[in-house]
């Protein structure tokens, strides 16, 4: 898992990562009758982002549907359907309507093979989609993932890359627990290498993007793309940047992570979400108890400003990390908090220079 | 069960015997503190579960709340594991980590209770939805009390279940109160069946004072979900002679009035059941659910607590 | 405005000319990218903030939508504040940390909007049941998409609002999709009238062939509400002649017949209402609006960014 | 507030801490006619653990009011309450059943001060009460403080004494903005000296309930009060810890924390919930980043275990940290995992032991 060869270098078919999850979820509708897609919209003209466009049709009306808006009840009804032993994947078109499915998956997802003590399962999949795209403003950009991380009993894995979407996705669809995949939709129009075959990312394995020997970066969803445009701006300065995806989230491969900065001795974490009770503290604290007592380290994390999220556009490129504000935490980082003023180059985050509304 | 076939009073009366007696029991027991976690008792409203329990058949799927020794019981759970588990021990039917909260029994599609009001609601409607998809000639019976239908997962999950013309039959046990407050303080409007009605789900109201009118109208309500006309309601009219919580009979907190619980105690139903039946054959069927409750306390005693190293079993499914 | 007390028609068509102009002027501008958020146009639907908002005081309090633009403006909204909050520019009704879906205006008591689905609905109950608590005489208005209902918390809403009996006007502009989903598809039953009912809550389904009519009914179940008789829901048929989100007249998606949509543009309602008035009046309400759509425009182009400190006012009041 | 003296000597009127609860509520009840209580059950002959008893009688049944089962819709009715200038308090008897506010706390009262640029506030306090009590299982007794502490925009206090109770919902009251109370269960019963007169505790301000030079230990609500338990067994090994009350976790007062760590060297957080992405992992995470880099110190977290939680007795006792547990880690910490074994006393946490169920 820690070579960056097969997701990062062009060889071979490539797809966008909404296109991988796309063929992740048809495959497996394909090979199991009990996968089955819900949520608003996946059936209509735009197909949730085309990751579901015209699998109603493929596998008839019963097997991918448009529901009512009723996040919390739906959810319970995928839950339902999982005991069953169906294989539902619900798919929210904003994370930010997840906040109303807390209860049934926390309260009963997370906890029914716990407390029947094994009498019953829930394989179900919840896709949750990190709304920034164009001016969404407070309530359609958030990103809970730290509250699923939280969760004893629910998986949480966050692709990065084309490859592990589909990857994650098949694996999350067999796997006989709730999963929670969270997608950015910034990378729903990224294109990378994808095999055709069918194949399954294990959970707690994270991905060395780009290895270098100065400073650990994990990011975390379209954060790890981020800090890739960053380490090359980095590259300017000297400074060798060592790239971590950690792809699966809960469980997190801390021996990956920690390993690195066991290596470099500096530790930065850019999340794409807040910090307070965030993965990057769960990841910095990690590292630390892991490492911490026999070598020492600099840490530091990156996320959204600790604000909602405004809509004007110049306050909107404060909140969100970006290359350049990655690049320059890094080189602070490295360089020490007193060495000399450094301008990273710029550099286009094309998916999110090339958005256009409405939404 | 020989009853099964020719007598319904007699099989509806060893439902309701049995479950009286094992809460009868778990009252005696409690100030032991044997059971340590909160218990929720049906007393008073045995005939709601039991009766519709009589018209199911063991693939059919109940779910059903905390306060759930009933349904457990009446859909033919195995009495010692559920004694074994009230009592926190490894035979318990969750192995001493559910309590009396979280009942389960999948031999007989007991799915597990939720101690979150209303959270099974959806739950049981995406179970029906399954066996819509999967063909089956199962239904699923979603068992709730009136306080879950404040809820907006009850509204949500009529509405789709009416949809999907899903094979689900809702009971409502209206037993007045949700912990100490009334219904009329907490439900505007005409009631459960205009609401219901309102989804395109038929309703009935089922007053209780006689279980056997209880049984047949639950029966006819079981056999139109049966013939796949979609989902149903029946809102079946109970009291509960306890506390909301716990064994006592609760006429300290003055919530209400003590002529209304005398009254609902004297109406006894499961004397009502009791009467029909011949003298002999009644008494048959107390010794047996006597000997039943007696093995499943022996059993539980017997039985043993989880090691340490449990805690961690089960939190994903392997 | 002289029209005010004398001509509802006239009232009406500055209303509706008003926010079909603006939002005209919004699909114009947008492929500039000046409005660097997702607009939902209310173009088609006018009638209902207007006729509405028209038997509205300033103390009464509305809640809205992410479609706001025609309540913000229908409730006598600052219209430079408006453009300029579109285009993020820190003259905005919030500073530009709004766009399009928050808009706001306190001085008329025109609330926020919000982007999530039927999220305002139980705010406008809560702030109905605090006018009650302060024996205020104002009344609120709480408007909704068809596609809200489907949503738990409109079912404790209504049932919350009907138990205390609050002043309240619960307004569902039914468009007949949420997004690209139709109703039909999503609600079952036999509308919304009895949803409403079920809840003790009068309801009535208004067509909206003719503007004056709905404007009638929607100030006979305001007067109701202002009397104290407690909430009532108007159900208000109407068509969004755009696409869900941005600019578009969307007739790629399908989802909806082109016969549909043309015929509903063919019974444009704002025409209905200015045919009713003498020419002269209809010329001057149009010059004067046009003026200060024309102004409001201006405005935002002059207005300024905000600065990059600004980001991290008002997370909390102070 | 570094000093311990007025929370923990038995100096003065004592109450306890549901009875602090219940004063702070009465007396600004009094004090404001926009302050009302509502919540399942807080009028009724329990009245919240007795924290709401008979405040319907005194300010009638308008001001302290039951309500139907609706999370969701009472939350908001709540806040839209707030917004025309009433100061509702929103009581949940368990804070699982939060899991159902969290769209209407999340998105709607923790944004509308920024997303309408001050044009509103919403004076609104939810008061959420841990349920461990007497097998409650894993419905009944989780605690998610954290998932408030994430959101910008909301504040978040969890007082361990009767004193603090007191003067936290007081400040919570008085506070324009949405204010999370955290009260454990095990904590109404505990007695602690409290002024009559009205006083507000400061957000952002922890408190060192018992100062020592070995080791900080960070104890949060209940688990501060099992924290000076475990304390006082340490003694009899020599190892003389300092106990710190975070009191606010958002703000949380990182100054205080890490000025402790910077004198003694180690740090154990125990926390009355999960750990990851919980609490503790930001405190971990924001002392390392403040004193790390010129402060080399050990630390470690201990919370709930990584299950739900079970309901039979012997595994409820495991699940939760205890005095002994929290004093085995803080020993090893202090002494090296290869110090010889040290078997901690034993001592009651009455609170814990002396409750009967049924609930
Ligand atoms: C979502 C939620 N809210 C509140 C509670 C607290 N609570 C437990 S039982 C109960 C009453 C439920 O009443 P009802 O549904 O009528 O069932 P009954 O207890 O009468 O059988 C309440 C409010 C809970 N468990 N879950
Ligand atoms: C809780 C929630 N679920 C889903 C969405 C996505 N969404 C935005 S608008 C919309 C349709 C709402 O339809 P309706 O209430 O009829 O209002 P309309 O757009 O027709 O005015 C949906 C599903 C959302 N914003 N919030
Ligand atoms: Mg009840
Ligand atoms: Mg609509």
């Amino acid at each position: 898992m820690s070579s960056p060869a097969d997701v990062l270098r062009p060889e071979g078919r490539t797809l966008t990562y909404g296109e991988a999850v796309f063929e992740a979820t048809r495959s497996e509708m394909a090979r199991d009758p009990n996968v089955f897609v819900m949520g608003q919209g996946v059936d209509d003209a735009r197909g949730m982002f085309g990751t579901t466009l015209g699998l109603h049709k493929e596998f008839g009306a019963e097997r991918s549907f448009d529901v009512p808006l009723a996040e919390d009840a739906m959810t319970g009804i995928g839950i339902g359907a999982a005991l069953m032993g169906m294989r539902p994947i619900q798919v929210h078109q904003r994370m930010d309507f997840a906040l109303l499915c807390m209860n049934q998956l926390v309260n009963m997802a997370a906890k029914m093979s716990y407390m029947f003590s094994g009498a019953h399962r829930v394989p179900l999949v919840v896709r949750a989609i990190i709304g920034r795209s164009w001016g969404q403003g407070a309530q359609h950009s958030q990103a809970f993932h730290s509250y699923f991380m939280h969760i004893p009993g629910l998986r949480v894995v966050a692709p990065t890359t084309p490859h592990d979407a589909k990857g994650c996705l098949i694996a999350a669809i067999r796997d006989d627990n709730p999963v929670v995949m969270i997608e950015h939709r910034m990378l729903h129009n990224v294109r990378g290498v994808v095999p055709e075959e069918s194949y399954e990312i294990p959970y707690g394995k994270a991905r060395i993007l780009s290895p270098g020997k100065d400073i650990t970066i994990v990011g975390i969803s379209h954060m790890a793309l981020e800090c890739v445009r960053a380490k090359h701006l980095l590259e300017a300065a000297g400074i060798d940047a060592e790239v971590i995806d950690p792809v699966s989230l809960s469980p997190l491969d801390i021996e990956t992570i920690a390993g690195s900065v066991e290596r470099t001795g500096r530790l930065l974490v850019v999340d794409t979400g807040w910090l307070s009770c965030g993965a990057s503290s769960e990841i910095l604290a990690e590292v630390f108890e892991r490492i911490g007592q026999h070598r020492p380290f600099v840490a530091r994390r990156l996320g959204y400003l600790p604000t909602p999220c405004p809509t004007t556009r110049n306050l909107e490129n404060l909140y969100y990390p970006s290359p350049q504000s990655i690049a320059d935490a890094t080189y602070r980082l490295v360089r020490g908090a007193d060495a000399a003023a450094w301008q990273p180059g710029t550099v286009d985050s094309r998916e999110v220079a090339e958005f256009r509304g409405p939404f | 069960m020989e009853e099964r076939t020719n007598n319904p009073a007699a099989r509806l009366y060893r439902s309701m015997y049995l479950i009286r007696r094992v809460e009868e029991e778990i009252i005696r027991l409690y100030p032991t503190d044997k059971i340590k976690s909160p218990v929720h008792l049906s007393i008073g409203q045995e005939a709601v579960s039991a009766a519709v329990c009589d018209h199911l058949e063991k693939c059919d799927v109940v779910f059903g709340t905390y306060r759930g020794h009933a349904l457990y019981l009446a859909k033919g759970g195995d009495v010692p594991r559920m004694m074994a588990e009230l009592y926190g021990k490894v035979d318990g039917c969750a192995r001493g980590k559910a309590g009396s909260m979280h009942l389960v029994d999948p031999e007989v599609n007991m799915m597990g209770t939720s101690a979150v009001v209303a959270t099974g609601i959806s739950n049981a409607v995406g179970a029906a939805l399954a066996l819509k998809m999967q063909k089956s000639k199962a239904i699923v019976v979603c068992f709730f009390g009136e306080g879950a239908t404040d809820e907006g997962a009850w509204h949500e999950s009529m509405n789709f279940a009416s949809l999907r013309k899903l094979p689900i039959l809702f009971v409502c046990e209206n037993n007045f109160y949700a912990i100490y407050s009334h219904v009329k303080d907490r439900m505007a409007g005409p009631g459960l069946g205009a609401r219901s009605r309102a989804y395109g789900i038929e309703a009935e109201l089922i007053e209780d004072h006689v279980p056997m009118t209880l049984h047949e109208r639950a029966g006819a309500a079981v056999a139109a979900v049966r013939r796949g006309e979609g989902p149903r309601l029946i809102e079946c009219m109970t009291y509960r002679w306890r506390d909301h919580v716990g064994p006592t009979e609760d006429r300290v907190h003055r919530y209400r009035p003590d002529s209304e619980l005398d009254a609902k105690i004297a109406g006894d139903s499961l004397r009502i059941v009791g009467d029909l039946l011949p003298g002999d054959l009644r008494k048959s069927i107390e010794v047996a659910e006597e000997k039943r409750v007696a093995d499943a306390i022996a059993f539980a005693e017997a039985s043993t607590f989880p090691e340490d190293k449990e805690i961690y079993d089960h939190v994903f499914a392997s």
